[in-house]
C-alpha cells in the first residue's frame, strides 16, 4: 500500500484532457457516467421544481401542454438518464473492478461503448425537447403515444439507445463477476454491493430487451401503422403496457437494488461490525430480482385487465415483500451492538432505512387489491414511488457518493456541509411527499395541471418542501465541486473499511492494484471474531 | 504467446488466454439472451393474437409461399452447418477449408436474403402489408392486416439479423485468410457461429408459425 | 375526511385502516430500534475494535419471513374478497353506457337519453356502467365511491355501485388523456329512486309531446345556452374571456370573419356554429388541432339554438 | 494437422436428420388435422432448435453457466407469455341488456383499408374525372403545373396549395381523393 503520490500514477493525471475520450479505464468512464448523469439530475430536478410550481396553487402558472411535456420529461430524465444508470453504470462501473480485486471489466471497449450509445440515446430524448417537446408522460400508452403531436418518435429512438447500453453494462458486469474475481473471492465472500449489481445486471439483461422492441414497435406503429396496440387498426392498447411493465416494472428493481447495497456496505462500516446475515441478504437480491419479473400487472389492477391476472399479479406483488422485509430487519440487527458513527454516508443510510420503510410499506396498500383500485393513479402512488425511488434510491446513491468520494476523488468532503444538506433533503423531502399521500388518499389524481381548491393546503406545504430539496441539494452540489480542488487530501482507507476497493491508493492507480491481492476472508470481518 | 495464433495477444487485463475466451463466450451467450427475449415479444404477440383470432391466422397463413418458406429453411439449415464445419476447422488450424465453409455460409446467406426480396415485392405488390397500409382486397376477417404486421415484423427483424451475421461472416472470413485465427485463439469465429445459429434457431420457429400451421 | 358515499366506500376504509395500523406500528417498530440502536451504541460508547462478530440468526430471519408472509396474505385474501364485489353486479342493475372522449364524459340511458359530464342516479339501487372509448384511454373515477376504472378504446369494460348518500359526487379521469386531462370532469348525481323515476319520465314525455321551447325569447335562450355551454363539457377547450386554450375562444366571434386551416376566410354564422357542433372537422379554425367530438346526438336542435344564442350575445 | 473427423460426421448426420424434419413438417401441413397441426409442427420445430442449440452452438458440452443462461432465457420468456396469456385469454366478456358490448371492438375498427384505392384502374380514373369536374376544376388556374407523382397530386388533393389559393378536398373522402389522382395523373401521362 502507498500513498497516491502527486502528479502522476493514479488514474485522475494519466495521460491529457483528451485521453479521457477514449479511455478505456472502468474508473475514468465510471466518473463520466457520473458527471452525466448527475447532469441530467439536475435537468430533471428543475423541472420538478416547475412541477411543483405549477402545483402550489389551483389555476394555470404553464399552458396545461406545457406541464404535461414538463412531467414527461422529468419522468423520462430522471428514470432513463439518471436513477436506472446512476448506480450500477457511474459506482458500479468504478468499484466493480476494484472489489472483486481485477484490472478492469471483462470488455473496456463495450464499456466505452455503452457511455457513448448512452450519450447518444440522451442525445436523441434530448434533441426532442428542442423539436416540439413530447406529452405522452414517461410512460408512452399506447394509443396516446400513437396520436400524439409530439416528438414521440425521437424520445422512443432514445429510450431504445440507452436500453441497449443498459444491456451491454449488464452483460460486462455478469461476466466481469463471473470471470475475473481475484483468487480467493469466491461468491460468498463477495461485497453485498456486488450481489446487488449482479442481481440488477441480470434484470438488465433479461428485461431490457422487451421495452427495447417495445418503443421500437410504437415508432414501426407510427411509421408503418402495424397496429398491435391500436384498437383502430384491431390491435390492444392493454398488451403495450403488458411490455412496457415487463421491463418497466424489473427496473424499479435496477433502481433500488443498487441502492440497497450501498447500504449493506456503509451500515457495516460505520457501525464497525459483521453484517447481519450475509447470506439471506445476498440472495434476497437475487429473489428480489426474480420475482420483479412476475408482479407488473399490479401496475394495471384498473386498465381493463381480467380478474385471473389481477388475482395472481396482486398474491405475486404480495411476495416481494418479504425478502425486502429481511433486508430491512438485517440492516437494522448489522446496528446491534455496533460501534456507530454518524458521518454523512451513514446518515443517508439512516435516511434510507425509514424513507425506504415507507416506501415499501405504502406498496402494501397499492398492492391489495380493493384498495389499489381507489388509490390507483393518485398522489398516493406519486408518493409512494418518490419514498422508494428518491427516499431509497437516491439516499443510497448520496450515501454512496460521500461514502467514495475520498476513494474516486482522494479529497474529503467537507464533513458538517455534508450533515447539512443531509438534513435538508431528509426535510425536504418528507415535507413534500408525506402530503401527497394524504392527498392521494382524498383522490386527487395524478399528472393533472390544475386541481379542485379542496387540495390547495396540502399541495402548497408540498411545494414548499421542494424548496427545501431544492436548497439541498444545490449546497451538496456546491460543496462536492469545492471538495473535488480544495477538499482536505484522504487516506487510502478514511473509513477503515475492509473491501478491497480501500486496499489501494486514493484516487487508485490506473490498473487498481500493485498486485492482484489474494482474498483469504469475507468482507465484512470488523470487531472481536468469535471462537469456535 | 502462441506464434500460430498470429498477432493476436491476450488483453491487459486477462491473466490466461483461457479465461479471456470463456469471458468472450459467456457474454456471447448473454447477448443471445437478450436476443431471444427481442424477438420473444413479437412470439408473445402472435401467440396472443392466435390465440384470440384462430381462423383469421389460418386464413392469412394461407397467402404465405410455403415452398418459398420451406426453402429458406432448408438453407439457413444447410449454413448452420457450414458454420459449424468452419469453427470446428478454424480451430484445428484448417485455414483453406475453414475459409471456404466461411463462404459457402455467406452465400447460403444471399440466397436466403433473395428469396425473401421475391417473397416480399409480392406481398407488396399484392397489398398484403402492415395494417395500416393494407390494402388487399378479398379479406373476410377485419383483423387479418395484423397478421401481415407480424409477418413483416418478424421476418423483417429477422432479416435485419442475417444481414448482420453476413457483415459478421466476411469479416471472420477475411481474418482467416490471412491466418488470424488458429488452436490458440478462434473466438471470433466461434461467436460468430454461435450467433448464426441462433439466427438459424429462430427462423426454425418463424417457418412453421408463420408458413405452416393452416 | 372523504364522504362514504357507497358500500364500496365503507369495505374500502375498513381495509385501509387495517393495513395502515400494520403499516405504521411496522414502521414505529423499525424507526424505534434503530433511533435507540443508534444512541446506545454510539462510537462514543462503543469500543470500534470490540464489536460482536455475529453471522446472523436463521431462527429470528425466518420468522420475520414466515410472520410477514402471514400478514401478507391476509391482506391479499381480503383485498381479493373485496375485490370481487367490485366486480361482479348483482343481478338487473340499471345500465349506463359511459363513452369517454377527449375530454368529456358521454352518459347515454337505456332510453336513449344523453347527458354529457354528467350522470343521474337513483339511491340504493345497484347501477352498472359501461364503458368504452372514442380515442384514447380514459380512467372513470368516482372519489367518493372508491372506485375506478380504465376506458380503453376498443375494448369494453365495466362497473358497478350501489350509492348510499344523496348528492352531488365529483367523478374525474384519472388516466392521462392529454391537455384537458385535469378538466374532464364530470358530476355524478344521486338522488332518490322517485325523483330519479319522475325526472326520466319528464324528459320521456316531453320527447314524445316535442314541446320545443320554440317561444323563448332570445334572452332566455341564452342563458339557457350558457348552462350548457359549462354543463355539456365545452369550457373545456373554449373559454368566453378571449384565452386560447385546446379550442378558440368564442367570445365576440360571432358574424365575423376567421381565417381556416386552409388560408381561407369564413363568416362565422350560425350555420357555421351549427356545423362545427355537428361535425367539428369541417372547418376547422387556423392553428387549432382537429380535437373536438361531434355532439351529434347529444345537442337537440333547439340545445343548439340555445348555444347559437349564447355565443350571439357574447361580446369581446 | 489434425482435424478430427468424427465430429464433422455427426454434424453432417444432424444436417440430414434436420433437413428430413423439415420436409417432413411441411409435408404434415398438408392435412388437417386440426389442434394435432400445431402440436406437430412446434415439437418439430422444438427438436430441431434443440439440436442446433446442443450440437451446432456446443452447448452440450459448455459450461454449466453458459447452459443456465441460455435455458434462462426461454423461462423469463415463458413467463412472460404465461403471465399476458392470463389476461388476454380470460377477459370477461361484458354481460348487458341494452346495449351491445361485442360491436364495440369491431365498431373502432377502421376498415377502410381494404378499398385498394391507392392502385390506379380504369373505374377510378372515370370516377376521377367526374368528381374533379363537379368540384375542383373551378378551383384550378387553367396554367396549373401539377405534380408528377401521385402522392404528391394525393398530397395536394389533402392539403390543398396555399400559395395558388386551392383549397384542401379532404372533405372527399380517400378514395374520391385517389380517384382524382388517378385521373390527373393519366392525363399527365397523355
Amino acid at each position: 500500500m502507498h500513498q497516491a503520490t502527486q502528479g502522476h500514477g493514479n488514474y485522475l493525471t494519466e495521460g491529457g484532457f483528451w485521453s479521457w475520450f477514449t479511455t478505456l479505464d472502468h474508473k475514468r468512464i465510471g466518473v463520466m457516467y457520473l458527471f452525466t448523469t448527475l447532469a441530467f439530475f439536475i435537468v430533471g430536478g428543475l423541472f420538478a421544481v416547475l412541477i411543483r410550481l405549477e402545483l402550489f396553487r389551483p389555476g394555470n402558472l404553464f399552458s396545461p401542454d406545457l406541464y404535461n411535456q414538463l412531467f414527461t420529461f422529468h419522468g423520462a430524465i430522471m428514470i432513463f438518464m439518471f436513477i436506472i444508470p446512476i448506480i450500477p453504470a457511474a459506482l458500479g462501473n468504478f468499484f466493480l473492478p476494484l472489489m472483486i480485486g481485477a484490472k478492469d471489466v471483462a470488455f473496456p471497449r463495450l464499456n466505452l461503448t455503452s457511455y457513448y450509445l448512452f450519450i447518444g440515446g440522451a442525445m436523441l430524448a434530448v434533441a426532442a425537447l428542442f423539436s416540439g417537446g413530447v406529452d405522452t408522460g414517461w410512460t408512452f400508452y399506447a394509443p396516446y403515444s400513437l396520436r400524439s403531436q409530439t416528438a414521440v418518435i425521437l424520445v422512443t429512438l432514445g429510450v431504445f439507445v440507452m436500453g441497449f447500453s443498459s444491456i451491454l453494462t449488464g452483460l460486462n458486469f455478469m461476466v466481469t463477476i463471473h470471470k475475473l474475481r481475484a483468487p480467493g473471492m469466491t461468491f460468498h465472500r463477495m461485497p453485498l454491493f456486488l450481489w446487488a449489481i449482479y442481481a440488477t445486471a441480470i434484470i438488465q439483461v433479461l428485461a431490457t430487451p422487451v421495452i427495447g422492441i417495445t418503443v421500437l414497435l410504437i415508432v414501426m406503429e407510427r411509421v408503418l401503422q402495424i397496429g398491435f396496440f391500436d384498437p383502430k387498426l384491431g390491435g390492444d392498447p392493454v398488451l403495450f403496457q403488458h411490455f412496457f411493465w415487463f421491463y418497466s416494472h424489473p427496473a424499479v428493481y435496477i433502481m433500488i437494488l443498487p441502492g440497497m447495497g450501498i447500504i449493506s456496505e456503509v451500515v457495516t462500516v460505520f457501525s464497525r461490525k459483521h453484517i447481519f446475515g450475509y447470506v439471506a441478504i445476498a440472495y434476497s437480491s437475487l429473489a428480489i430480482a426474480f420475482i420483479s419479473f412476475l408482479v407488473w400487472g399490479h401496475h394495471m389492477f384498473v386498465s381493463g385487465q381480467s380478474p385471473l391476472a389481477n388475482l395472481l399479479f396482486s398474491v405475486l406483488t404480495m411476495m416481494v415483500a418479504i425478502p425486502t422485509a429481511i433486508k430491512i430487519f438485517n440492516w437494522t440487527a448489522t446496528l446491534y451492538k455496533g460501534s456507530i458513527q454518524l458521518q454523512t454516508p451513514m446518515l443517508y443510510a439512516l435516511s434510507f432505512l425509514f424513507l425506504f420503510t415507507i416506501g415499501g410499506l405504502t406498496g402494501l396498500f397499492l398492492a391489495t387489491l380493493s384498495v389499489d383500485v381507489h388509490l390507483h393513479d393518485t398522489y398516493f402512488v406519486v408518493a409512494h414511488f418518490h419514498y422508494v425511488m428518491m427516499g431509497g434510491t437516491v439516499m443510497g446513491l448520496l450515501a454512496g457518493i460521500h461514502y467514495w468520494w475520498p476513494k474516486m476523488f482522494g479529497r474529503m468532503y467537507p464533513e458538517l456541509s455534508g450533515k447539512i444538506s443531509c438534513f435538508l433533503i431528509f426535510l425536504g423531502f418528507n415535507v413534500t411527499f408525506l402530503p401527497q399521500f394524504y392527498l392521494g388518499r382524498l383522490g386527487m389524481p395524478r399528472r393533472y395541471a390544475d386541481y379542485d381548491a379542496s387540495f390547495t393546503t396540502w399541495n402548497m406545504v408540498s411545494t414548499i418542501g421542494s424548496w427545501f430539496i431544492f436548497a439541498g441539494f444545490l449546497w451538496m452540489f456546491a460543496y462536492l465541486i469545492w471538495s473535488l480542488f480544495r477538499g482536505e487530501k484522504a487516506g487510502d482507507n478514511p473509513w477503515g473499511a475492509k473491501t478491497l476497493e480501500w486496499q489501494t491508493s486514493s484516487p487508485p492507480q490506473v490498473y487498481n492494484f500493485e498486485k492482484i491481492p489474494e482474498v483469504k476472508e469475507g468482507p465484512y470481518h470488523y470487531g472481536v471474531m468469535k471462537t469456535e | 504467446m502462441n506464434t500460430q495464433a498470429g498477432s493476436h495477444s491476450v488483453p491487459h487485463h486477462f491473466e490466461t488466454a483461457q479465461q479471456a475466451f470463456e469471458s468472450a463466450k459467456l457474454g456471447m451467450w448473454l447477448f443471445l439472451v437478450t436476443e431471444i427475449l427481442l424477438f420473444g415479444v413479437l412470439f408473445c404477440i402472435y401467440i396472443m393474437y392466435r390465440g384470440l383470432y384462430p381462423e383469421m391466422f389460418h386464413e392469412a397463413s394461407l397467402h404465405l409461399n410455403r415452398v418459398m418458406g420451406a426453402t429458406n429453411t432448408a438453407v439457413l439449415l444447410i449454413s448452420s452447418f457450414t458454420m459449424a464445419m468452419a469453427v470446428h476447422r478454424a480451430k484445428h488450424d484448417d485455414r483453406v477449408t475453414a475459409v471456404r465453409m466461411l463462404a459457402i455460409t455467406f452465400f447460403c446467406g444471399v440466397i436466403f436474403m433473395t428469396i425473401k426480396y421475391f417473397e416480399y415485392t409480392h406481398k407488396i405488390h399484392e397489398g398484403l402489408l402492415p395494417a395500416g397500409m393494407f390494402s388487399y382486397d378479398h379479406v373476410t376477417h377485419v383483423k387479418m392486416p395484423l397478421f401481415f404486421s407480424l409477418y413483416f415484423m418478424m421476418t423483417g427483424l429477422h432479416g435485419i439479423h442475417v444481414l448482420v451475421g453476413m457483415g459478421l461472416i466476411l469479416w471472420v472470413m477475411v481474418r482467416c485468410q490471412r491466418g488470424a485465427f488458429g488452436h490458440a485463439y478462434s473466438t471470433p469465429v466461434e461467436l460468430t457461429g454461435i450467433y448464426w445459429h441462433l439466427v438459424d434457431l429462430i427462423w426454425i420457429y418463424l417457418f412453421p408459425l408463420l408458413y405452416l400451421i393452416g | 375526511m372523504l364522504p362514504q358515499a357507497s358500500s364500496s366506500a365503507h369495505s374500502f376504509e375498513i381495509l385501509f385502516g387495517v393495513i395502515f395500523w400494520f403499516s405504521l406500528i411496522s414502521f414505529l417498530a423499525v424507526s424505534t430500534a434503530i433511533v435507540f440502536f443508534v444512541i446506545k451504541f454510539h462510537r462514543t460508547r462503543r469500543d470500534p475494535f470490540k464489536t460482536p462478530f455475529i453471522h446472523g440468526h436463521t431462527v429470528l430471519e425466518t420468522s420475520v419471513a414466515v410472520g410477514l408472509f402471514v400478514v401478507v396474505m391476509i391482506f391479499f385474501i381480503w383485498g381479493w374478497a373485496d375485490y370481487k364485489k367490485i366486480l361482479n353486479a348483482p343481478q338487473d342493475p340499471l345500465e349506463i353506457n359511459v363513452i369517454g372522449k377527449q375530454w368529456l364524459w358521454e352518459m347515454e340511458y337505456s332510453n336513449g337519453r344523453k347527458l354529457i359530464n354528467e350522470m343521474v342516479v337513483p339511491k340504493d339501487e345497484p347501477v352498472k356502467l359501461l364503458f368504452s372509448s372514442a380515442d384514447v384511454i380514459h380512467s372513470f373515477f368516482i372519489p367518493n365511491f372508491r372506485l375506478k376504472q380504465d376506458v380503453v378504446p376498443g375494448l369494453y369494460t365495466t362497473l358497478w355501485f350501489q350509492a348510499s348518500l344523496l348528492g352531488e359526487h365529483p367523478v374525474l379521469c384519472a388516466e392521462y388523456c392529454g391537455s384537458a386531462h385535469s378538466k374532464m370532469l364530470a358530476t355524478l348525481k344521486v338522488v332518490s329512486k322517485e325523483d330519479y323515476d319522475t325526472w326520466q319520465k319528464q324528459w320521456e314525455k316531453a320527447k314524445t309531446q316535442k314541446v320545443e321551447e320554440a317561444q323563448e325569447d332570445a334572452a332566455s335562450m341564452a342563458e339557457q345556452g350558457k348552462g350548457l355551454f359549462t354543463q355539456k363539457g365545452c369550457t373545456a377547450c373554449h373559454t368566453v374571456t378571449g384565452q386560447k386554450l385546446i379550442g378558440p375562444p368564442l367570445n365576440g366571434i360571432f358574424g365575423k370573419e376567421v381565417e381556416l386551416q386552409d388560408g381561407s376566410k369564413h363568416f362565422r354564422d350560425e350555420n357555421y356554429i351549427r356545423e362545427s357542433l355537428m361535425t367539428p372537422g369541417a372547418k376547422m379554425v387556423k392553428g387549432f388541432a382537429p380535437l373536438m367530438p361531434t355532439f351529434q346526438g347529444t345537442l337537440s336542435d333547439s340545445e343548439v339554438n340555445a348555444v347559437i344564442a349564447y355565443l350571439k350575445s357574447l361580446k369581446e | 494437422m489434425f482435424v478430427s473427423k468424427s465430429h464433422e460426421k455427426k454434424y453432417a448426420v444432424i444436417l440430414i436428420g434436420l433437413l428430413c424434419l423439415t420436409v417432413m413438417t411441411v409435408w404434415v401441413s398438408y392435412f388437417d388435422f386440426g389442434v394435432l397441426n400445431i402440436v406437430v409442427a412446434m415439437l418439430v420445430a422444438t427438436v430441431k432448435a434443440t439440436l442446433v442449440a446442443l450440437f451446432f452452438m456446443h452447448l452440450y458440452e459448455d459450461q454449466r453457466v453458459n447452459q443456465v443462461v441460455f435455458i434462462s432465457a426461454f423461462i423469463f420468456l415463458a413467463l412472460l407469455i404465461l403471465l399476458i396469456g392470463s389476461d388476454l385469454f380470460f377477459r370477461p366478456t361484458p354481460q348487458s341488456k341494452y346495449f351491445h358490448p361485442e360491436d364495440v371492438s369491431k365498431q373502432f375498427v377502421e376498415k377502410k383499408h381494404s378499398g385498394n384505392f391507392e392502385i390506379p384502374s380504369q373505374l377510378l380514373i372515370e370516377e376521377g374525372k367526374n368528381l374533379f369536374e363537379r368540384y375542383c376544376v373551378a378551383y384550378f388556374p387553367s396554367s396549373y403545373v401539377f405534380p408528377r407523382e401521385r402522392q404528391k397530386i394525393y398530397d395536394l388533393m389533402t392539403h390543398g396549395d396555399s400559395a395558388s389559393h386551392i383549397p384542401s378536398f379532404s372533405d372527399l373522402g380517400e378514395k374520391e381523393r385517389w380517384a382524382i389522382t388517378h385521373y390527373l395523373f393519366s392525363r399527365l401521362e397523355k
